[in-house]
């Protein structure tokens, strides 16, 4: 469900200009309670961002940011035995709606190949049980790379706790009009690609 | 699970997780407070807004924030936390002009613009902009010329990124300080001009 | 949010040999009133499948089916001036969320071409703002067309209250591994698609 | 829209219309309840029985429902709406294993197989029929042999379909109306096998 980008049938953006970053006391705390936990070396921003992913999709349209949030982390914790659901659900008198299980992650594709700026590539067509972060939009699209960034822990496998290389992202500019043709605003877009969801064109 | 019981409410749920780590003997408690603070005080956008005026009028500072953001930024005694690896600054101009976002969740560079407003965080937003970025910035009370080209960055990996702004005219001769003042973190996320 | 064939994310189907139809008597009576909706040619069916899809994502994602088609129709009726929002809450005592409003419709595709049992197909890489009958699926992917339907209404435009000529809906068989690519079980997965969302391979 | 203003539960929606139609003269109410008795009593899978029975002891007959479904089912007396043009009926084998869904929203031939169950309707299983079909039959208690090939057939456009399934071993001699009896909904829609 969290896979958002380009999904159509949203309505407009509730901006405004003082908008606030919390909303409840209980929002600081469990922002914090995240910090916490990776200082404490509980779970890496891989295991967490897949764990608020996996969340029952009815649960993840109805919580706001937060509750999404502090749902990836319990779950996590609960997953790792760090703390125990009946211990929890004791303590706070209810039932806690965690994430659904994990499926399987994967290490990186020992057949990828590093690109420079200005290489025109494309997207793999893949598709993948476990964590990724691979924006549906751009699959099988073909951009530009305009920029390329130090090495990061490989999603797919460091969710999963699963050894991998890192790899390097590529800022890959895409056309609005190339990801959805007829269908969009003109504007560049440009994502951060990791080498393994890259082929040349 | 039974149906029957109630589902704890967030707060609950939070208040929980904080007890059952004090019972283990970690003192979660005295971090939160600590890393509450933290969030509140130190994540805000008046970091981005220094490096912005700093930026309007240091141009051998603009050329190294342009090319390496993180240590660029670190001169001015800010840090990033360690999984955001690289800070790209998208410099507008008077023809093209950046907005970023983070369609699968909502990653910003916090500790420089400061934490997400809401709306960055729901998902029409994170839907709408990557596909209808003019409609969009159109409906959120920016309306840019048809010839302005606009480019999107979607905060798919660990970079992060930043919008400088134009410096607005009849600023000349004004103090960082009061440069700094007038840069919002709207600005540097994107979906507003200054 | 309708378009669901393929999304990962849900869990496991809730089935049970006894499975029911209705689970309460307003759902039956709900159902009765598209039936009355529809005698009384205040819609059509496309345009009550398309007032489905505008509700609001995390209303669609949070109703259940009689719900979900009970907006459809509500939202119809006040769009077209049968009944008033205000009148219905009214008499509902309390509020009555409704569909988002509607994008615009299309024609026919003039360039369309007849196919026949065993062309090979391609579904056109199309996005548009309206009501469409592809899912997602299929955008853009190969297979061959094994049967060949009466002419239908062409959905994009009927539920729009657009003119255009009938179409037949073409049965095409895509293979579920060109559809998701080492991401679906083997199978042979057939779609009705209609003749202007098709071209020659 | 209030925010304060509660939201009203979907049966008094139901009533609201009901007498928002009364009250502009229409005999919905009259209509309504005749409805309901047919979507009760005449929307059954015994329908689909009897077509299935039939065609298991009457050769020409399965010929001219496999090759045009509602004109075969009429002459059984059996009708469907308007907007359905087209009943295409899939014949299982001892190889071949159809399954149908309908992606977009819950299209069944109703009044021949009767109103589509609950979990049919559900997002899961319009989700995941088409993608992991082997996987959830499976969940759903119908263990296919690898070397079965199944297909599946999304219900996109007013064609409608019903599976036809393999006649079980044992009941040879039964007579059309005990062979009815054992043919149930999800076996028609290919979740079971007899």
């Amino acid at each position: 469900m969290h896979d958002l980008g380009g999904k159509q049938g949203f309505g407009r953006v509730r901006h405004s200009r003082d908008a606030q970053v919390f909303h409840e006391d209980w929002e600081k705390r469990a922002n914090a309670l995240l910090a916490f936990a990776v200082k404490s070396g509980y779970l890496n921003m891989d295991e967490y961002r897949h764990a608020i992913e996996r969340m029952e999709p009815r649960h993840y349209l109805a919580a706001g940011y937060y509750e999404r949030a502090f749902t990836g982390l319990l779950t996590l914790l609960v997953e790792k035995g760090i703390v125990s659901r009946e211990e929890l659900e004791r303590l706070a008198g209810g039932v806690i709606p965690l994430a659904l299980p994990s499926a399987r992650g994967r290490g990186n594709d020992p057949g990828r190949r590093r690109f420079v700026r200005g290489d025109r590539v494309r997207v793999k067509e893949e598709f993948v049980p476990g964590h990724i972060r691979m924006p549906a939009y751009i699959r099988g699209k073909a951009g530009i790379v305009v920029d390329i960034s130090p090495a990061y822990p490989f999603p797919d496998a460091h969710a999963h706790g699963v050894h991998a290389e890192d790899e390097p992202t590529y800022a890959v500019e895409f056309r609005s009009q190339d990801l959805w043709p007829q269908g969009a605003d003109a504007a560049l877009v440009h994502v951060d690609v990791f080498e393994s969801y890259l082929q040349r064109t | 699970m039974s149906e029957q019981r109630p589902v704890a409410p967030p707060e609950r749920r939070v208040a929980a997780l904080e007890a059952a780590l004090e019972s283990r003997g970690l003192d979660a408690k005295a971090f939160v407070d600590k890393q509450v603070r933290v969030s509140e005080e130190d994540w805000v956008p008046q970091n981005g807004a220094r490096v912005v005026a700093k930026a309007w009028t240091d141009p051998e500072f603009r050329k190294r924030l342009l090319a390496n953001g993180k240590d660029a930024v670190a001169e001015l005694g800010l840090s990033m936390p360690r999984h955001h690896r690289h800070l790209v600054v998208l410099e507008n101009t008077p023809g093209l002009h950046n907005v970023i976002c983070c369609t699968q969740c909502s990653c910003t560079a916090y500790s420089i613009i400061g934490l997400p407003p809401d709306w960055y965080k729901d998902f029409e937003y994170r839907a709408r902009v990557v596909r209808e970025s003019r409609t969009v910035l159109h409906e959120m009370g920016l309306d840019l010329p048809p010839e302005m080209e606009i480019r999107v960055w979607d905060t798919s990996a660990d970079t992060r990124y930043m919008v400088l702004p134009v410096r607005p005219s009849g600023t000349e001769g004004w103090s960082e300080e009061r440069l700094a003042s007038i840069v919002t973190k709207d600005a540097m996320i994107g979906v507003a001009r200054l």
